[in-house]
């Protein structure tokens, strides 16, 4: 197996899909000619020509409702998002459009189509480019949400996320774009709404996804060390959420901390913990703690930013409150 | 209070009379048009039953038998009937929340709408959209859209699935005179234009956005939303339906054969409220009575009769027979069924099995 | 003390603020001439004219972003929105510019000014005109968000948002505009951030707030007569979120349901359920349980939409299930 | 590539020469326009200092000093230098996120500036904004702001305040030819002139919008966004100091006078990348020495000497010291305190105690 880059595997999954159905197409700022901000679509617009990799303006609004439109008329578009701190001024056509026709024509129309792009901070570049928007996708029903950490990951499930027949936020993070993983040659698909133990543990559980995952392996690495042995649960999908697959560890380790790179009030951690506690309430020895950014808009200086990312630190921190070690 | 504000305000006053004024109507013949006189037939039969289901509609809903929000059409029948006869069955509609007239024009049935308006399952959305949500998929009819504007950009994208298919078909998406403050539209013209796609769109003015006559809510003319963008536009009369085919069929076939986008204002008129909760004091009698003259039903009846293309008689049966057909359509939706409980649960996602949906 | 409709006793709070302030004035679709779609704005035209009560058109993003810049500049605009469903297409105005200005300019700039208008669900309004947005909006540092249940609440809460240095998202109901209740003539304010005990009860905790409030009071009255006790909780504020007082009542009662129009995945009951599980673990006797909407769309049938709407009914079943009664 | 493109692609092919044209520069003199001579050496220190401050601030960031973007406004001083000029003290600005030029125009001092880029606690914006968020609210600069055409309303909202209070302020809003197809500029607009308003919108026109040409993202010519609102407006070349003042200067005091908003289109162009990383392939080497070949400060230079206003020797002095300035500020900056880790939580309410922030 080769090693690839996160942004080899879903530049391979989205060729694979466009090579397999010819209405599958890619449009969104400097995809083409550019070939992408961050070099994700490099060679795509010489392999498929401009009608199917489609340069946009810098109208999120217009160029999103015309991927709805497209796809309620037989398309498959991806629309790609220079990163989705810019998808907010075109959003209502995600949360009301994309995510409502279906259901308000009584399912006379699929909306077959992925939204993706970088998603969350990524260093020093100011409050409102710093967002992680997984939560609020997840809280709409009509829409999937999906968020993979690594390349092998995001291969699999943007492919599926092609496929799929429903509207899928797919979330990725300039972070992890140079990050390298085995990737099989021959073709594989995950499925979306099921989650992976990315490492086994019997004394805590650490459910984490996206960049946090890295953040989550540093601690338990530490951790292991101290004789701790995390269990960490990435769901890689958020919505819908494989709540069983995190139940079945918290029943054996009794112990659960949640990492996430949202803001805490009503972030994808509360709903986990709140689930949890409402599922296996009898099976917690304490309470689910979880770590998030706080709730401050992202600080520019790299001395307050490094303060406000979870940090490792952060996460053992909460697992020796959860284990009643400090 | 008009006066008042006039002086002080932010906000042009609202005391216009004429919010909006009327083009010349064609000069052309139904004969110079090629429309066959049975057809004219139909085209007032067309008029009329959306004319009928409204009226009863509103009865229905003041009688209690649905809620939500009702916005009636009456008085812009003309542009919803032309256009739908200018078109080919194939050619894709998409349009505003005050969507009953087009969607019956476009093949929906009484039945199905008065369903739909009732919430029941028979409904032509299956009772999930309602009023505002009129959907015909099959026949090309893709809603009623309630966030203003934000339908507008779907026009285009209806478009841009046709041309890469390479389907020689036109998408044509309307929207009222409202929508055009919103950027969406801007938007949309501009990636039109830029990647030729073959829409037109077409603002319904009917001089008010709610209680917001045109003048005040949209600087210059709205037609003029087209000149930044290179965009060929025109702007016609909606209380005449022989205009809105003659203009309509021109440009649809250019649009066919150059696929270049088009912007068309078409100046029409609601004589009812915005919605049934507005008793609409924001204009004058005046104003209301005028349009009225210009009734686009009316208008094709004294056409029809000076010419005696067909005598009185005709005219009135057929809408002895739409009336039945919409006591009909009111039986129907009384008798259907709601939907089950189930479908609470279903349309949500592509599959019904979706997880955790619950 | 004289009965007042909630829209009279807003109508109140902003001529009153507007009397005491030149710098407070109102912006918003139809709320000028034809006196606000659902009469709120009555007769506040007439009092200050046209420059301090103004007609927009229907350019959500643009007014918004008008209102930001004017409160950036010294003024204290109050935005209408007909309703919270139709801000989605002025969002950024309200995520990226009005929360996030002051902490990217280091404290520069103050943005005083409210947001508000009617939120969630009004009845048969169809999938995209029945969202409960507090959740979306709270889950953003820089905000204020507010969902007052009654006029008292409301004129007393509206007021001190106004004079709030903050932007406040300040959600209101169709549904209680019409709604009745005792409203003192002299001058009141009520603190934000503070929530209030509607109902005292000593076998469960009902955190409610908005609309919810009056479906948790009609609950509590149904169990009354089966000799179960309700506390009602309102936190009024949604952000920041009065979590010490539903502690303490939980400290009392032990168990907890919460009532969130929102939908559930990250919605307001997440949080509260987390954080009450995480602050009062060793004292809850039953897993924290929620009433929401189900996780989909509003369907506009009626009958549908009532199996849609969170019911005193759902609410009973809840408490059956934290007291074991079932 | 781009001709394959150009034969089937919806975006116009990016194989552009000469992706902006400019207009003529103005006929007259500093004297005709009232500059006195040492307004005119200070216009070129102006210009001088932002041009010096951007290429250390490159050096210190390929150096590592600093992360984030960092945008240069190499190439376009001659408009902030000239705008700032042309305004009031007191008038209001605000752009986008390529904002040193501005900022340092507008009175933000080379140390602040520096210091900000480094994220330290004596920036400009104490730390918290970095290079895209610039502010000076003291002497009206309002930022600095990194979501393209987020910040246009608020130009609009800045002026609404000083009009409400009467006060005799023109607010001047840039924004990049990119920020033109965002809806917020249309709604902007059709506010502003419905209102009037007294702001003038100004599209910095620098050819690209980072990798994509105009004629590939906007159809039609820029300066006609503002057609359909009866907007006044105007296109002038960027490149030439005198040309801005001239213009600014004229179009500031009319709008003071009669509180109607202007759209300007500056055609100016950047020397560098997009940002940092962006090697800028998709522009020619021609296009690129050609624009230099107009560069203002060059161009004021050699008008200064032409006219023997003062000689190389005082202009080289002016550079020197400079110079100082900046690499006084680069010190500055390496010696500041980070914020204090209190300040995480500052500044997000008006209020630092805000309850529950933590
Ligand atoms: C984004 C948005 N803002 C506000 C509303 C509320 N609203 C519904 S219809 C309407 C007026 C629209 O007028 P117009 O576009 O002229 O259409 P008409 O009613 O005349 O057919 C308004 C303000 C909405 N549905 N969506
Ligand atoms: C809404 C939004 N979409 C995309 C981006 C990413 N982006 C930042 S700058 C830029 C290009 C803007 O070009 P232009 O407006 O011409 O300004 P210039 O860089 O030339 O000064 C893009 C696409 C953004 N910041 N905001
Ligand atoms: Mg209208
Ligand atoms: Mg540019």
């Amino acid at each position: 197996m080769a090693e690839k880059q996160f942004r080899e595997a879903i530049r391979e999954a989205m060729t694979e899909e466009m090579r397999r159905d010819e209405s599958v197409f890619l449009m969104g700022e400097e995809v083409a000619e550019y070939e992408g901000a961050y070099k994700v679509t490099q060679g795509m617009l010489a392999e498929f020509g401009g009608r199917r990799v489609i340069d946009t303006p810098i109208s999120e609004l217009g160029f999103s409702g015309l991927g709805v439109g497209s796809a309620m008329n037989g398309m498959r578009p991806i629309v790609e998002f220079m990163t989705f701190n810019f998808a907010v001024v075109g959003i209502d056509q995600i949360i009301n459009n994309a995510a409502k026709i279906r259901s308000m024509s009584g399912g006379q129309v699929k909306i077959p189509m992925v939204f993706r792009g970088p998603n969350a901070s990524a260093g020093q570049l100011g409050a409102t480019h710093s967002v992680a928007y997984e939560s609020l996708y997840a809280h709409f029903p009509g829409l999937i949400t999906i968020f993979a950490a690594d390349p092998y990951d995001a291969k699999g499930l943007l492919k599926s996320a092609i496929r799929d027949n429903n509207p899928v936020i797919f979330l990725e993070s300039e972070q992890t774009y140079g990050m390298k993983q085995e990737v099989p040659e021959e073709e594989y698909l995950i499925p979306i709404g099921k989650g992976t133990v990315k490492r086994e543990g019997s004394d805590v559980t650490l459910v984490a996804h996206g960049k946090m995952v890295h953040v989550a392996k540093m601690a338990a690495e530490q951790l292991a060390k101290d004789g701790v042995e995390a269990e960490i649960i990435d769901p890689r999908t958020i919505k819908p959420f494989d709540i069983d697959l995190v139940i079945e560890s918290v029943k054996k380790t009794n112990r659960l901390v949640i990492v996430d790179e949202s803001h805490p009030f009503g972030g994808v951690a509360a709903e986990v913990g709140f689930q949890i506690q409402r599922e296996a309430f009898d099976y917690l020895d304490a309470p689910v703690q979880r770590v998030t950014v706080p709730d401050v808009p992202a600080p520019f200086s790299k001395k307050l930013f490094d303060l406000w990312f979870p940090s490792p630190k952060d996460v053992i921190e909460a697992v020796n409150s959860v284990t009643y070690r400090k | 209070m008009g006066n008042e504000t006039e002086v002080a305000g932010f906000t042009p006053t609202g005391a216009v009379y004429k919010s909006t004024k009327l083009p010349k109507p064609t000069r052309k013949t139904h004969k110079s048009l090629g429309i066959k006189e049975d057809e004219l037939l139909g085209l007032y039969e067309c008029m009329y039953r959306q004319r009928r289901f409204e009226e009863r509609a509103a009865q229905m809903y003041q009688k209690g038998k649905f809620g939500g929000f009702l916005h009636l059409y009456i008085g812009q029948e003309a542009l919803s009937s032309g256009l739908n006869y200018a078109l080919n069955d194939d050619d894709d509609i998409i349009t505003a929340y005050r969507d009953h007239g087009m969607g019956l024009a476009r093949g929906i049935s009484a039945k199905a709408g008065m369903a739909e308006l009732f919430g029941k399952a028979s409904g032509c959305s299956n009772g999930k959209g309602g009023s505002m949500h009129f959907f015909d998929v099959k026949n090309h009819f893709w809603g009623g859209h309630a966030i203003v504007g934000a339908h507008v950009p779907l026009g285009g994208g209806i478009a841009l699935a046709n041309k890469m298919r390479n389907e020689e078909k036109v998408t044509v998406c309307l929207f009222g005179d409202g929508a055009v403050d919103q950027g969406s539209l801007n938007e949309s013209l501009n990636l039109a234009q830029l990647w030729k796609l073959p829409v037109i769109y077409v603002i319904e003015n009917n001089g008010y956005s709610m209680g917001t006559a045109v003048q005040r809510h949209s600087a210059g003319e709205l037609v003029d939303r087209a000149l930044p963008y290179g965009m060929k536009h025109d702007v016609i009369s909606g209380m005449d339906l022989l205009t809105v085919i003659d203009k309509f069929r021109d440009v649809a076939e250019e649009v066919r054969k150059d696929s270049m986008p088009w912007l068309i204002e078409v100046r029409t008129y609601r004589y009812r409220g915005h919605s049934m909760s507005d008793p609409a004091n924001y204009r004058s009698k005046e104003e209301l009575q005028e349009f009225k003259s210009y009734d686009p039903i009316e208008r094709l009846k004294t056409y029809i009769l000076e010419r005696d293309l067909f005598d009185e008689k005709k005219l009135d049966e057929i809408n002895g027979n739409i009336d039945e057909e919409i006591l009909e359509a009111i039986d129907f939706a009384e008798n259907s069924d709601f939907p089950d409980d189930e479908e609470l649960y279903k349309h949500i996602y592509a599959d019904d099995d979706f997880p955790y949906l619950r």
